[in-house]
């Protein structure tokens, strides 16, 4: 193979790359690099980007378009650069663009092979913004933050951009021509030393390929490996059923529900059509479905648990005790299970009661991290409560693989110190960070005579790898991948690789020998032969623009659990001592999204911390151990050691520590590199998600939190109110503050549209989508650890975290609050320069370029919804210019800005209706947040429209608004929040 | 030992002093004397401070004020404490040149010209921080009424801009009340002046005067009227400073009585910074027969009342929280008083309401080092009222979730003492270049003591 | 210096004692003397009698004006500003809210009563000006420290050498010289 | 003694003082005159052009619609510059070898854009909108001027906030009917509709004109 002559110093290259911005890169590039591979790579990776690149137009974007590759670098589009004074139309104009319209294309984003739709806003042909597909099953307009940030990923800088052969540069051809050798070395051996590893995999086109490439190369084998893996569930429904089901729950249909820990709600495939579904149960004043029952029994919070009417905290040990108790009692299994001595029998009595009363109709969820007998006693119980058909759907696997990762890596592990492996593909697995440490995967990459690694960073596994190729991001291809329930959508690239991405398709396709193929053409092959549909281009067309292959979901199976699973089962955990519970990052996930800016800096539901894991202890365990918040302990677990904060989190067993995963990564790129502590240093295969026998010990230290959130506990009602169903159905009243309208001044006439908004706080989450959405929509910048640690995160949209009740185990609340639009509003009358003025609709708007900076209009702010930009966070943040929204000013250094209900939308719609002379239909627009919610929490529109949802909402008699005794008559109220127990429970 | 009657009756001057010994005195200590020692080393060390006002500022308008300890939800930092507590400062020097005019005190004329000196720099100083707090310094103009092609007002409900305007108009207007009461003085200088530096330098800022039968009528009504307008000017600036946070609805800052909280507190800061700078001026400059016990004793005294003024403050500050009963407020005041800023609280309160007492026995009263020491300790404490009085109830306002603190960085620091700099450094010039006491009035007190 | 009256500005004399001064003025004005000067370090209430000319309130009369000017400006100018000028929905507030007009109102006032009175005030007094005859006389420069000086101008029809020179004698003038032109 | 001053320091004072006066009288004048010469507004600015284009000769000339090339004006915030192609379905057949016209050609040929220099920038938080303010009946004049005349295109109006809200706050005398709307030398004539009528037929209420959100997000 070609290996360039006089190569360039990569490393020293990625150096600079940390540190240089846009402009400044190219000239260093040039200089670094004046090598014949690097030039000729320039040729293959830069130009049609390029081409895409100048084909901009219209002022603001063309700027921030110009600014776009670092390669094209030299102009920057900040509003505060010199002035861009130049018109570059196209040559042609592509059939459809419009300059200055929004166009949508659907396509859908994969988290461990799992996928849900979605339909990304393009802006001049770039992709901003993504939503979720109304039409998707798994999305219905809904979508995650990790989803949401995804168009950040696309456009992250610290994306690897070339190819590199020993962290070298290296060209397009060379890599060809290595493929084509070892294609043709191991055909020789019919692929005898040829290993695949990749992640969990859903996609058929991908699955076939690899099906391909086992035939033309019998010997070899594929591994798989998730570090936040679906290994428990699917040994659970070994145990239930002796073999591998999914099962797919319809909480729509679930009058009690009874979470184990579940993640239905957060990670568990499906979780967004969950959320919406167990959302639309816990609606008080909905007449057509009454509200729903929610129990959880777990060991740390989860945002089911949040929800919960009764919440039991234990111990991992204890619950699997306690499901046994439930499962004897509701005859899923021996009675003699049914008089297992468990703490807290009271409140399980109670439940167990509940559920034989709602037989058929009730649904127990297990989480991942739970051990497999717990996922097989919720097969059971479901089973024996008649909710297979009901409110659990078992079907085939939707996995092309499903294998147990911790074994498959084991045996890749062994065969290359076997020497068994000679070539060794890896599909975009970080193994070498991800892996547990026992399996030891890094030394044994060191081994393999011939290493490929497909990945969009130049990772801890690249660096351990001889050839590191870029991988496309999911926008940026060809593929398809199905949804938890089975349904498939066909992903269209959305963008030309940014920085010459490549797909694994391409790869496994090389390797097949099928040189220069074209994906979109092998995978419309694909999908003529198994749609089977009489005019495929019709159905081409149409899946592409619905974002849904039509009828491709699963098939439900018919199965029952094996009378004799119970004999089966592993015996119960130990439910002595310390144990470390490893958990995925509602963030990070695995630590796949290290270096995405705003997932670092997304505060998390409970711990409301920023850019940070830590050892979440009970406060109980605290006081015991004589731990405060911030101090630093060392947790040993047979033999391996770790140093980590310790945060006191409410709600979390005793004597369990629980500890975020994707945290301390080496090389995640300039953001994410050296943040917080990796959890991957203690994990291991056996123990991979609850670890007993740990040991904690306080060592000297204390760590600097950035926590967004300072007070836990609500002083005062007029935050948030709570109240019961009971209360609420007459046998007591709502506790209402009275309010009083009384002014001495003439009220303004909102007579034309009156925009407000209404959040459910039965159904908020705290899942964080909106706060991301709000973020991605509102080009609002990363400003960083320290500066968050400060007081000064700018997040338009925040989520309030409120504890109510004992400290062990208290009812949580989440309280999104945006700007109150307040029509007195007290920030506007104290602004000396009109920067902050009411607008005819009744909105509180922020002109930033008014703005001086005094700062008293956030003083005067009796919800703290302002944001300063005390610093050029937006001319600092590290993302490319051409990403942010065109249609929202780029704010610069000294002014105050906030929530402005999107008023981009807002306008724009007014526009449109106003050029058709209509008035706006209800629902027409939606804000960021509202739009991204997955549980609809909250409502958008205009108040005089007396048949509008948030209309509706507000005539309703559990509509309050927050801290109503000032008199600041918001626009934003909130719906009180009921919670549904059990009144044969006596919650002390 | 005398006691407090027989010092009440100590003269405003000394009675050996007439026309001419005050006259040749207190310009002798512009024109004639040799610039002493100490005068060189209190501007150096002065001018020294002013150099870190200088570098602090710049750092500030290069970096924004992110380099300061503000943050969200504590958007007003030391720039607003010291504003607030500069501008008490100044307010002290008009009021006894005014007030005390109107009511015709002579002990006024000892001092007045030395107070309103101070009130100028002061003010000077209290005027850069509201500029320099803006996030967008360069833009301060927008908050003055001019025709801009943007066809954009300033906004006349904000408190902020009342501010502006108060503070405006009093800058302007201290300027001209001290210049008039100079006017005369400046004719003596230039006359007894002996280089002809000195000569054409007094004589200009003299403008001619001649002491004329008609100069004098006019001076005295066009005095007599500025004095009137200037005395409630004095009051309604620090009420407006109150009312920058009356009006505001952060829990602790939404009450009617900060208006003359503030007012007393100011006055109080203005007699303390008095007597600091008097005291020993008045002893490096032989000006004993001049500035009399008298004089100290009667600001001495008026520190006292004015304290016990501001104590009864303290104790309504303390009181209608809990009797409003107003949730946020009882937290916001309890908070100041046992919460994370508590120690500038109980500063506060021991320097400006406990020590104070002292100053009832008249032998402590009259002690001048005790007393420089508690006007140091008033001034201190005044300006841990104003930081805890700004930070304390943002920090812990209406929501909890977003309660938080406020901690300074060296930037702050920077900007406060180098404003101290500043206001140093003006008046060791002063003191330099003008009669720290007013002569013609000093002639008016002997030929009133005559004819008496 | 010589005894060329028609080449002097006046006749001066310096007293010792305010009373005496205005004793010799007293006299010179029963005697019909008009254009004579009383010039002293500190104000002599006594001496405004001698100023016959324009009545003695006009610069209060002229201040007091200025400060109704300035209250009415003031208001005026946020009035239009606030409801003429760019009418804006402020924090739901009426857009004529009065009461929050009135600090601006009054600072405004103070600063037009303030630089108008003492604009009015040079102006009486004719000043600023650096010249003036009087500063020629011998010994003026203790006008501003501790004599009292009367200057009996030449233009004057009654004025006679000897006999105001005879008249200083009499009222005790410690010094008497002639002011040169 | 002798006077410090001599008599000519009077005059001095006297020249002082009235420059002075006059100093602050310049001052207050340059804040209301300067921003509205034509120096700050730039009216009559034209910018080199890599084609000399000429709106007279299209549009006077041959009676081209504005929309011809400016395709999106109605349906799109961005007016729409015409992309090459256009240029060249006439050109292709016209003036085929005009030396002027070589940038054009080039550009067809290496599928590079042409680089207008922007005659009209307004700042990146000011949101205007083309569309809604045809569909209003406001025609290309009211902004670009005579375009229709210029031989080369010049800046014709301040595009300051005060000289937008002129029109926001009374719209009524800039309206015409939707046929006009493109007519560059449009004029009112006995037959056209009152501003009042054309008020009502395009529901403008000017109360909601001026709201900062309509310009400003």
């Amino acid at each position: 193979m070609t290996a360039p002559s006089t190569p360039a110093d990569l490393p020293a290259l990625r150096r600079k790359l940390a540190q240089e911005t846009g402009p400044r890169f190219w000239r260093s590039l040039e200089e670094l690099a004046e090598t014949p591979a690097f030039l000729e790579l320039l040729q293959q990776e830069f130009p049609p980007f390029a081409a895409a690149a100048v084909q901009g137009f219209d002022r603001r974007r063309f700027l921030q378009l110009m600014a776009a590759s670092m390669a094209l670098g030299g102009l920057t589009g900040c509003q505060k650069e010199v002035e861009q004074r130049q018109l570059s139309p196209y040559v042609e104009q592509p059939p459809g663009i419009v300059p200055g319209l929004s166009r949508h294309y659907a396509t859908a984003t994969s988290l461990d092979g799992f996928g849900y739709g979605v339909i990304l806003r393009h802006e001049m042909g770039r992709p901003l913004k993504v939503e979720g597909n109304p039409d998707h099953p798994a999305s219905l307009g809904g979508s995650s933050a990790i989803g949401q940030a995804s168009i950040l990923g696309l456009y992250d800088p610290y994306r690897a951009q070339t190819i590199t052969q020993n962290g070298q540069l290296a060209s397009d051809s060379a890599l060809r021509t290595m493929l084509v050798e070892r294609a043709a070395a191991l055909g020789a051996t019919h692929g005898s030393g040829l290993r695949l590893l990749t992640g969990a995999v859903t996609s058929p086109s991908l699955a076939a390929q690899i099906d391909a490439l086992r035939k033309a190369y019998p010997q070899m084998a594929w591994h798989q490996w998730e570090a936040v893996d679906r290994d428990t569930v699917r040994d659970g429904a070994r145990l239930a059923f002796g073999r591998v089901i999914d099962t797919v729950c319809d909480f729509a249909r679930a009058d009690l529900v009874l979470g184990i820990e579940s993640d239905a709600l957060s990670a568990a495939p499906g979780h967004l059509r969950y959320a919406r579904d167990f959302a639309a149960r816990r609606r008080p004043d909905d007449a057509k479905s009454p509200m729903s029952r929610l129990y959880a029994i777990e060991s740390t919070p989860t945002l089911l648990g949040a929800k919960a009417d009764h919440r039991l905290v234990m111990k991992p040990g204890n619950i699997q005790h306690a499901l046994r108790l439930v499962a004897g009692a509701v005859k899923a299994g021996p009675s003699d299970w049914a008089n297992i001595p468990v703490p807290q029998a009271q409140e399980l009595a109670g439940l167990i009661a509940d559920l034989q009363a709602h037989r058929g109709r009730c649904l127990v969820h297990a989480g991942r991290a739970q051990p497999a007998d717990i996922h097989a006693l919720c097969h059971a119980i479901n089973h024996a409560l008649d909710g297979f058909g009901q409110t659990v759907h078992t079907i085939e696997p939707v996995e092309a693989l499903p294998t147990d990762g911790d074994t498959s890596l084991a045996e890749l592990v062994a065969d290359i110190e076997a020497g068994r492996v000679d070539t060794l593909f890896i599909l975009g697995v970080n193994a070498a960070y991800t892996a547990p440490a026992d399996i030891g995967i890094a030394a044994a990459l060191r081994l393999v005579p011939h290493s490929i690694y497909l990945g969009e960073r130049a990772d801890e596994t690249a660096e351990l790898c001889h050839w590191h190729i870029p991988a496309a991001h999911e926008y940026e291809m060809w593929s398809d991948v199905r949804a938890y329930d089975g349904t498939a959508t066909i992903q269209q690239p959305q963008v030309r690789p940014l920085y010459g991405g490549r797909s694994a398709h391409e790869i496994l396709a090389m390797l097949l020998g099928e040189a220069r193929r074209d994906d979109r053409t092998a995978l419309r092959e694909r999908w003529r032969h198994a749609s089977g549909a009489a005019d495929f281009e019709r159905f081409w067309t149409e899946a592409l623009r619905a974002g849904v292959v039509p009828n491709s979901a699963a098939a439900p199976t018919r199965v029952a659990p094996r009378p004799d699973y119970a004999t089966a089962l592993p015996p119960p955990a130990a439910t002595a001592g310390l144990s470390l519970l490893y958990r995925p990052d509602l963030g990070l996930w695995d630590g796949r999204f290290a270096d995405n800016g705003w997932l670092q800096e997304m505060a998390r539901p409970f711990t409301r911390l920023t850019w940070d894991n830590a050892a979440e202890i009970a406060p109980a365990t605290a006081e015991r151990l004589g731990l405060q918040q911030s101090d630093m302990v060392e947790l040993a677990l047979d033999g391996k050691k770790l140093r980590a904060p310790v945060w006191i989190l409410p709600g979390q067993a005793a004597e369990c520590v629980t500890l975020r995963l994707g945290y301390g990564r080496r090389r995640a790129g300039p953001v994410g590199t050296g943040v917080g502590v990796n959890a991957y240093r203690l994990r291991s295969a056996r123990n991979g998600w609850n670890a007993p026998g740990l040991a904690l010990a306080k060592v000297s230290g204390r760590h600097l939190f950035a926590s967004e959130q300072h007070e836990w506990l609500m002083h005062g009602e007029n935050l948030i109110r709570a109240t019961t169903l009971e209360q609420l159905h007459g046998k007591s009243p709502v506790p209402e503050a009275g309010t009083s309208d009384a002014s001495l001044y003439p009220g303004f006439a909102y007579d034309g549209i009156a925009w407000a908004m209404s959040i459910s706080l039965n159904s908020c989450i705290g899942c964080q989508a909106c706060v991301i959405a709000c973020q991605a929509e509102n080009n609002i910048p990363v400003v960083g650890k320290e500066e968050v640690a400060r007081g000064r995160i700018m997040h338009w949209l925040r989520i309030d975290r409120y504890y109510e009740g004992p400290l062990d185990a208290p009812a949580t609340h989440f309280q999104p609050v945006p700007c109150m639009h307040c029509e007195n509003a007290p920030c506007e009358v104290v602004c000396p320069v009109q920067a902050t003025v009411h607008d005819s609709q009744g909105l509180n708007v922020m002109v930033y370029n008014r703005c001086v900076g005094t700062r008293f209009c956030s003083n005067n702010c009796p919800y703290k919804v302002r944001r300063f930009n005390f610093f050029d966070y937006s001319g600092d943040d590290p993302r490319p210019r051409e990403s942010w929204n065109p249609e929202v000013t780029v704010r610069g250094r000294g002014v105050m800005e906030k929530c402005t209900y999107c008023i981009q939308r807002t306008r724009q719609a007014m526009i449109e209706a106003d050029k058709a002379n209509r008035p706006i239909a209800d629902g027409e627009v939606l804000t960021a947040c509202q739009q991204a919610c997955p549980t609809q929490a909250i409502v958008f529109g205009n108040k005089n429209d007396t048949a509008s949802a948030v209309a509706r909402r507000k005539a309703s008699a559990l509509d309050y608004a927050m801290l109503d005794e000032l008199n600041t008559r918001p626009r934003t109220s909130y719906e009180t929040a009921v919670r549904n127990p059990n009144p044969s429970i006596k919650t002390s | 030992m005398a006691t407090a009657e027989t010092h009440w009756r100590e003269p405003v001057i000394g009675p050996e002093q007439n026309y001419a010994t005050v006259s040749e005195h207190l310009s002798d200590l512009v024109l004639v004397q040799r610039t002493p020692l100490w005068w060189y080393a209190g501007f150096g060390v002065s001018m020294l401070l002013f150099l870190w006002l200088v570098v602090a500022a710049v750092y500030l308008l290069a970096n924004g004020i992110g380099v300061w300890g503000v943050n969200i939800p504590v958007a007003w930092g030391w720039a607003l404490a010291n504003y607030v507590w500069w501008i008490g400062i100044a307010s002290g020097g008009t009021f006894i040149s005014s007030l005390f005019y109107l009511v015709g005190a002579d002990w006024r004329n000892g001092v007045n010209r030395f107070a309103e000196s101070l009130t100028l720099f002061a003010a000077a100083a209290a005027g850069l921080m509201p500029i320099f707090h803006l996030g967008r310094q360069g833009l301060f103009y927008w908050l003055f009424p001019y025709p801009s092609v943007m066809g954009i007002w300033p906004q006349f409900r904000s408190p902020l801009l009342w501010d502006f305007f108060a503070l405006l108009c009093y800058i302007l207007n201290s300027i001209v009340f001290w210049y008039i009461g100079l006017i005369p003085d400046c004719a003596t200088l230039r006359d007894r002046a002996t280089t002809r530096r000195a000569q054409i330098f007094y004589g200009l800022l003299a403008l001619g005067w001649r002491g004329s039968a008609r100069h004098w009528r006019n001076y005295k009504i066009v005095y007599l009227v500025m004095a009137g307008f200037m005395a409630p000017m004095v009051v309604s600036v620090h009420s407006i400073v109150g009312l920058d946070f009356a009006a505001g609805i952060a829990a602790g800052w939404h009450s009617t009585q900060w208006p003359p909280y503030f007012f007393i507190g100011a006055l109080y800061s203005g007699w303390a910074s008095t007597l600091l700078l008097m005291i020993p001026i008045r002893r490096l400059y032989r000006l004993e027969r001049i500035v009399t016990e008298r004089h100290i004793e009667v600001i001495a005294k008026l520190m006292l009342a004015t304290g016990l003024m501001l104590a009864y403050c303290y104790a309504l500050e303390a009181f209608q929280p809990f009797y409003r009963g107003d949730q946020a407020e009882r937290d916001a005041y309890l908070y100041g008083a046992f919460g994370a800023h508590a120690g500038s609280f109980w500063v506060r309160n021991s320097l400006n309401i406990f020590l104070p007492q002292l100053l009832w026995i008249p032998a402590l009263r009259r002690n001048r080092v005790l007393l420089v020491l508690l006007s140091f300790g008033i001034v201190v404490g005044m300006w841990f009222e104003r930081f805890n009085f700004v930070v304390t109830a943002l920090a812990h306002d209406y929501i909890p979730s977003y309660w938080f603190t406020f901690s300074a960085t060296i930037w702050d620091e920077g900007i406060l003492y180098g404003s101290i700099g500043l206001v140093l450094a003006g008046f060791f010039l002063f003191i330099r270049l003008l009669p720290v006491v007013s002569m013609f009035e000093l002639r008016e007190v002997i030929r009133r003591k005559e004819r008496a | 210096m010589s005894g060329e009256t028609e080449s002097a500005y006046g006749l001066i004399g310096a007293f010792a004692d305010p009373h005496a001064a205005v004793a010799m003025a007293r006299h010179l004005r029963r005697d019909g003397f008009r254009r004579f000067e009383i010039y002293s370090p500190l104000p002599l209430e006594e001496t405004n009698e001698f100023i016959a000319k324009e009545p003695r309130n006009w610069l209060a009369l002229i201040m007091f004006a200025a400060a109704i000017g300035g209250v009415v400006i003031g208001f005026v100018m946020q009035y239009v500003i606030a409801v003429i000028g760019y009418p804006i929905n402020i924090g739901g507030r009426p857009l004529n809210s009065w009461p929050a007009f009135i600090p601006v109102a009054w600072e405004i006032c103070a600063l037009f009563t303030v630089y108008i009175g003492f604009a009015a005030f040079l102006a009486f007094c004719r000043l600023p000006k650096l010249y003036h005859p009087v500063f020629n006389a011998p010994g003026f420069e203790r006008a501003s420290q501790d004599r009292i000086f009367l200057c009996v101008e030449t233009r004057d029809p009654r004025f006679d050498n000897q006999q105001l020179q005879s008249m200083f004698h009499e009222h005790r003038a410690v010094a008497i010289g002639e002011v040169p032109l | 003694m002798a006077a410090i001053f001599g008599p000519r320091a009077n005059f001095y004072t006297q020249i002082v003082l009235i420059s002075a006066g006059g100093v602050i009288v310049a001052l207050a004048a340059m804040i209301l005159i300067l921003p509205n010469t034509g120096y700050a507004t730039d009216i009559g600015f034209t910018p080199p052009q890599p084609v000399p284009f000429s709106h007279q000769h299209h549009v006077s000339g041959l009676g081209l619609d504005c929309r011809y090339c400016h395709t999106a004006v109605e349906q799109s915030a961005d007016a729409g510059m015409p992309p090459t192609h256009t240029c060249m379905t006439c050109h292709s057949q016209i003036w085929t070898n005009a030396a002027m016209l070589a940038p054009v050609r080039q550009s067809l040929a290496e599928k590079q854009p042409l680089h207008w220099n922007r005659v009209y920038t307004l700042p990146d938080y000011v949101y205007f909108d083309h569309s809604i303010h045809v569909a209003k009946g406001i025609g290309c004049t009211e902004c670009h001027g005579p375009i229709g005349d210029m031989p080369l295109t010049y800046k014709a109006t301040s595009l300051y906030m005060g000289w937008c809200l002129d029109c926001h706050r009374n719209p009524a005398p800039h309206l015409r009917p939707h046929e006009a709307v493109f007519d560059p030398h449009w004029h009112r004539t006995a037959s056209t509709p009152s501003p009042a009528q054309l008020m009502a037929e395009y529901h403008i209420h000017p109360a909601t004109l001026t709201d900062c959100s309509v310009c400003h997000r």
